[in-house]
């Protein structure tokens, strides 16, 4: 059943790719998706619920993070609907929730911008450590392929801020014959040539891996989806 | 070839083309592409399950799986396996639940505990599924535990940083990644490689491969990653796919070639005919 | 978070870092500390004011007033019919409903209404320090100093923040995705009436739309899924999905990614250029750059090798043996050079977002630096 | 380099504590932001074609050409991608083009609404509806790019504050995505430049005519990006550099020479200073990670 569904719609879908007459049929679809992906958030939300008041009523290891993760979403979930501090939209200053919900110095906007915003950016910043002890660590010239991924590492880096420019600085830029050694030219052909070429042919390889698993989702023959094999 | 030109000027110039109204203009060559493409993965498909054998190249870090899981057994530490951080509306997703399947078997066979976290809770029920069914193969469904497949948050960061916590935490003696990844494949790895385990991933996001490649001990490559799940099922339908895709795989690798040799030819010749059609073909191509 | 080589348990690694650890929260300390006393005059000329203090933020208020008026209107069908429509309120007017908002402003507007409000009482709008986002910008600063300490280990200080993020951003999306996507295209198909009247009075609707119940009836079976018992009801709308994108994935990944990839291969791999000479006819005139010419046709040889090579890498249903190992082989070489770049790439992405963090602290809680004359 | 005490301490050097690295990396990037900060001195850029690219796409087109603006990202990455988002507002409105701005992130929809108050604030000649709009979020992924491509006005039934499209007055005319002169995604991830690229402005998916599209792009998404330019793409801004490049052109062409350049308009400049320590610290590090390595084996060989 559900695999007959899932070829039906892939194949609406590859069909009104091609046949104009059912480009509406292909809109539903889609507009159907994206509504149930936003259905699927709450989904997602429900499940943190869930999955936290349990481990808060088995007392789990941990449980009073798990209490606070319930807190925050609560409150997050309960100033979002009522628009906590938004004001309603001057055009309608009748209708309560008619304002912005992210209106600038309502509590929504509160959470996004001082827990939300700092706590992700921080945590993506941590990256630029990680990836120092990465480098210090991991990238070693082992064999030719290890050297070559080592030196692009190199050029690139340095390529791509000022202190390149003033390293090759003393090559002149003016001869073509020579100019090409300057490293933010040297980065830019790595770039523009080995990168380009490289990325290319992986895009190509994925794009027909792509297209075979769907296709096979298409005709049915690739059920992982649906858990067990039958 | 003559086939091709005359569908390479019907899309040059689609009013003039003897295409029927209902098809859209331009369409020709991208629908004789995906008929090629299908007709490739089917046939070599129906090939396979005629039984006759296909080879596949050894494939580096397939072999680590059974080898990480059973290291983790010794130590008695959990295997952590990472789906990706995508629904399964992407494909990787899917492919990395098919390789789940299998480290759930393994695992199974063993009796190592195994962890997955996600970031959808569509991906959760079916990791879910995915494992169960293993479990069941295996015939231990009684040691199948659910809960320890959940999901954890949508935002990416959350996760990461419930997953960092996670591996300090339990240490898991063998970490799997294999999905969509994108930032987070780093301090993942870097966890993982803090807690001395062995990390197996595979991903196609280009992006994330240098620091797998940088700091785990095999790394699935691409599309080796979609191999991977018909390696380790060695079912004929997904050795069958993977014929196909390498037929495919062979014809772009003759077009790229041609495709150089002819845009060659017509600068050197000046052949005007030959440039028409150069140009015509890269057109009708979509390449500008 | 214990470090590589060493085992975690090693105690006088443990010792070295807590030591560490606590010589950096000192020194954080006491330079809060001298922030602190070392008086921040908060903006410039004569209408500095001095006040001891950091990581404040100023506000400045605006009274709304709103008042209603009855109109006649053309409806569609041209019939004349009573409308009620909202209109701020004019001076001196009293307004039906009312509130302040308050817009944020520099240190240095509040220092220089300070010094007006001295000078002549009541007069301008009031400009105050904003409690609520003073605290939130103190809370966001000490959330980020939170999440740095994950660089010294996993502790309560970062398992507090990442509990609070999973949540509030668990929230967050169901939230978003409810007013912006489920409201309008949901609640507007199916109850147009009511969604007018309290949730989006602007809407503008012709009648329910009963299509509007397939997302909902695969959104409730999505729903499903959370109890056992029916869950495996969840199973026609997640089949729903991956249909829907296995079709859309199948025709669009072949176009962009591979037949446009194949078709900007139709380049010569011979490229004659002319030196760019000024008049009308340089082209025609102009000698060959060798150079030039001779860099243009390597790039597109080696932009071909390439291709071919790193192809010839995933073909998996030949073993890479003779040519074809050989050419593999170069493959990988690209590969390698690929991931490089892609590496230098990542670096700089992921200094850029540390710098920002850092400019936060600095600039808008510390205010050590003023770039965009916040304060 | 095979002496006693040497070994040792490279042998102490390669067991060193990640945590030292940590440190020495934000001392690296810490301090050259204060320095700035202080000095507001920034480096000379020069732009590499592929921003130079992005830069005359929207030159080229007239005055009020119709702008797709998409902030595909999050605060996240909004320090490497904030510059761009800001860069290209500042531009078009420089250049006097119509702002559609919208969003396939959740968390993009303040992003939004922050930089059109930061970069147009109260600039009479911007109405908002008439020359900028603020369409806010929609969930759906690729399912609203696709479409985007067929019926706009479905993908997006109204505005982020919930007004209807047909009582905007700038969305008159726009019926799908090749309705607009210039698509421009500011993207850190998926959904993105690349989804942009696949299920957006395909020529198929046009109505046959190539709608110029311009990418700024996280530095990790950037070499993904690459084959797409220049046929795909028009340009791309590939990381803070490719925003610092940026930022040199748009601001060479609003200010005159001597004028000071506004601070909100050097922020990824800025920014080049703590990168220039950051890479030089890298390659340090690099290189002191293979010495030990070197030295190690050359040591194990020696045994």
């Amino acid at each position: 059943m559900a695999v007959v569904l899932a070829s039906l719609v892939g194949l609406v879908m590859v069909l009104t790719a091609f046949v104009r007459p059912l480009e509406f049929l292909g809109t539903a679809v889609v507009d159907w998706f994206n509504v149930l992906a936003a259905i699927a958030f709450v989904l997602g939300g429900a499940n943190l619920l869930k999955m936290n008041l349990m481990k808060i009523s088995a007392r789990d290891a941990g449980w009073g993070y798990a209490a606070i993760t319930v807190g925050a979403f609560l409150v997050t979930i309960g100033v979002g609907l009522l628009k906590v501090g938004a004001h309603p939209d001057p055009l309608h200053p009748d209708v309560a929730l008619s304002g912005d919900k992210e209106a600038v110095g309502g509590a929504f906007w509160w959470l996004y911008e001082y827990a939300m915003s700092p706590i992700t950016s921080t945590l993506f910043a941590l990256l630029a450590f990680y990836v120092a002890s990465a480098a210090f660590r991991a990238f070693r010239a082992k064999n030719t392929a290890a050297i070559l991924l080592l030196g692009t590492a190199f050029i690139v880096l340095l390529g791509r801020v000022y202190v390149g420019v003033l390293l090759t600085s003393w090559i002149p830029a003016d001869n073509a014959w020579v100019s090409w050694l300057r490293l933010e030219n040297l980065s830019g052909i790595i770039m523009g040539v080995f990168n380009n070429a490289g990325t290319r042919a992986m895009m190509i390889g994925i794009a027909i891996g792509i297209a075979a698993t769907s296709l096979k989702i298409l005709v049915g023959l690739d059920r992982s989806y649906l858990g067990s094999g039958d | 070839m003559t086939f091709a030109v005359t569908i390479l000027a019907q899309d040059a110039a689609p009013a003039a083309g003897s295409m029927p109204g209902w098809f859209m203009p331009g369409k020709g060559l991208l629908a004789i592409t995906l008929v090629i493409v299908a007709a490739a993965v089917m046939l070599s498909i129906l090939w396979a399950r005629s039984g006759r054998p296909i080879r596949i190249r050894k494939i580096a870090g397939l072999d680590a799986v059974d080898e990480a899981v059973g290291r983790a057994t010794e130590m008695g530490r959990p295997v952590l396996f990472i789906p990706g951080i995508q629904d399964v509306d992407n494909i990787q997703t899917v492919a990395g639940i098919t390789i789940l399947g299998k480290v759930a078997k393994t695992a199974a066979e063993y009796d190592a505990e195994i962890e997955v976290p996600t970031t959808r809770s569509l991906v959760m029920t079916t990791a879910r599924e995915a494992v169960h069914a293993a479990y069941m193969t295996a015939g231990r469904s009684d040691s199948y535990n659910p809960d320890r497949i959940y999901y954890v948050s949508d935002e990416q960061f959350a996760f990461v940083a419930y997953a960092g916590g996670l591996m300090q935490r339990k240490r898991p003696a063998a970490c799997f990644y294999f999905g969509c990844f994108f930032a987070e494949s780093l301090i993942l790895a870097e966890n993982g490689n803090s807690i001395g385990a062995i990390q197996v991933a595979g991903t196609a996001e280009t992006t994330q491969l240098p620091f797998f490649v940088a700091s785990c001990d095999y790394t699935l490559i691409g599309e080796e990653f979609f191999a991977a799940s018909a390696y380790l099922s060695g079912e004929p339908d997904q050795l069958g796919t993977l014929l196909g895709q390498d037929l495919v795989k062979g014809v772009a690798w003759a077009a790229v070639l041609v495709a150089a040799v002819l845009a060659t030819a017509a600068a050197l010749t000046g052949h005007a005919g030959l440039a028409a059609f150069v140009d015509g073909a890269r057109a009708a191509l979509g390449g500008g | 978070m214990s470090q590589l080589g060493t085992p975690m348990v090693d105690p006088a690694v443990e010792r070295r870092a807590n030591r560490m650890m606590m010589v950096i929260l000192a020194v954080i300390c006491a330079l809060l500390a001298l922030r602190a006393v070392v008086g921040s005059s908060v903006g410039s000329g004569d209408a500095a004011v001095t006040e001891h203090g950091f990581g404040m933020v100023y506000v400045q208020e605006a009274k709304k007033g709103f008042v209603a008026e009855q109109s006649k209107e053309k409806a569609a069908d041209g019939t004349e019919v009573e409308v009620r429509r909202w209109k701020p309120a004019a001076p001196g007017q009293t307004p039906e409903i009312a509130w302040t908002e308050w817009n944020e402003v520099t240190a240095g507007e509040w220092a220089a209404a300070q010094r007006a409000q001295a000078a002549a009482p009541a007069s301008a709008p009031v400009v105050t320090v904003s409690w609520p986002r003073t605290a939130g910008v103190w809370f966001a600063a000490l959330m980020t100093l939170a999440v740095l300490s994950f660089l010294w280990r996993d502790n309560p200080v970062y398992k507090l923040a990442e509990s609070v993020v999973v949540g509030v951003s668990a929230g967050y999306w169901m939230i978003v995705a409810t007013w912006d996507t489920l409201v309008p295209k949901l609640a507007g198909a199916l109850v147009p009436a009511w969604t007018k009247a309290h949730l989006m009075p602007s809407l503008e609707s012709a009648g329910v739309d009963w299509w509007g119940l397939v997302p909902l009836g695969l959104g409730m079976l999505l729903l499903c899924r959370l109890s056992a018992r029916v869950s495996w009801l969840g199973i026609f709308p997640l089949a729903f999905v991956v249909g829907t994108f296995a079709g859309l994935r199948f025709v669009q990944n072949v176009e962009s990614d591979l037949v446009a990839q194949v078709a900007t291969m139709f380049e010569p791999l011979v490229v004659v250029k002319h030196q760019a000479l000024a008049g009308a006819d340089a082209a025609v005139a102009a000698p060959i750059d060798w150079a030039g010419s001779i860099g243009a046709s390597l790039s597109a040889v080696l932009i071909l090798v390439g291709v071919l090579s790193v192809l010839a890498y995933f073909f998996f249903s030949l073993e890479h043996k003779g040519a074809l190992g050989r050419t593999a082989k170069v493959g990988v070489w690209y590969l390698m050079i690929t991931f490089g770049a892609s590496f230098g790439f990542t670096v700089m992405g992921r200094i850029a977002l540390l710098a920002a963090r850092f400019e936060f602290l600095f600039d808008d809680w510390l205010w050590l630096i003023d770039p965009s004359g916040k304060h | 380099m095979s002496t006693a005490p040497q070994p040792s301490f490279l042998a102490r050097l390669d067991r060193i504590d990640r945590r030292w690295i940590f440190l020495m990396m934000a001392i690296a990037v810490a301090a050259p932001i204060i320095w700035v900060g202080v000095t507001g001195r920034t480096f000379p850029e020069t732009a590499t074609p592929a921003v130079q690219g992005a830069f005359d796409a929207i030159e080229r087109l007239p005055e009020g050409s119709k702008v797709l603006v998409s902030f595909d990202f999050d605060p996240a990455s909004a320090g490497e991608l904030q510059p761009m988002a800001t860069g290209f507002i500042h531009h078009c409105q420089l250049r006097k083009h119509r702002i559609y701005a919208m969003t396939l992130w959740a968390p993009g929809s303040p992003l939004i609404g922050a930089t059109l108050a930061d970069v147009i604030g109260n600039d009479p000649s911007y109405r908002y509806g008439e020359n900028f709009v603020d369409l806010g979020y929609q969930a759906g992924n690729e399912g609203v790019m696709k479409q985007v491509g067929v019926d706009f006005p479905k993908a997006f039934p109204n505005d982020s504050k919930g007004t209807p499209l047909a009582r905007i007055p700038m969305m008159q005319g726009i019926t799908r995505l090749s309705d607009f002169d210039i698509l421009i995604s500011v993207s850190a991830g998926y959904p993105g430049g690349k989804e942009w690229v696949q299920y957006g402005v395909s020529p198929t998916l046009t109505q046959g005519h190539r709608l110029p599209f311009v990418a700024g792009s996280t530095g990790v998404q950037t070499p993904q990006m690459i084959p797409y330019y220049p046929v795909q793409m028009s340009g791309i801004l590939g990381a803070i550099k490719g925003a610092a490049e940026y930022e040199s052109l748009v601001n060479a062409k609003a200010t005159a020479p001597g004028e000071t350049v506004p601070a909100k308009y050097q922020e990824a400049q800025r920014r080049m200073a703590p990168q220039l320590f950051g890479h030089s610290l890298m390659v340090a590090l690099i290189l002191v990670g293979n010495v030990i390595f070197f030295a190690g084996r050359r040591k194990g060989a020696a045994a």
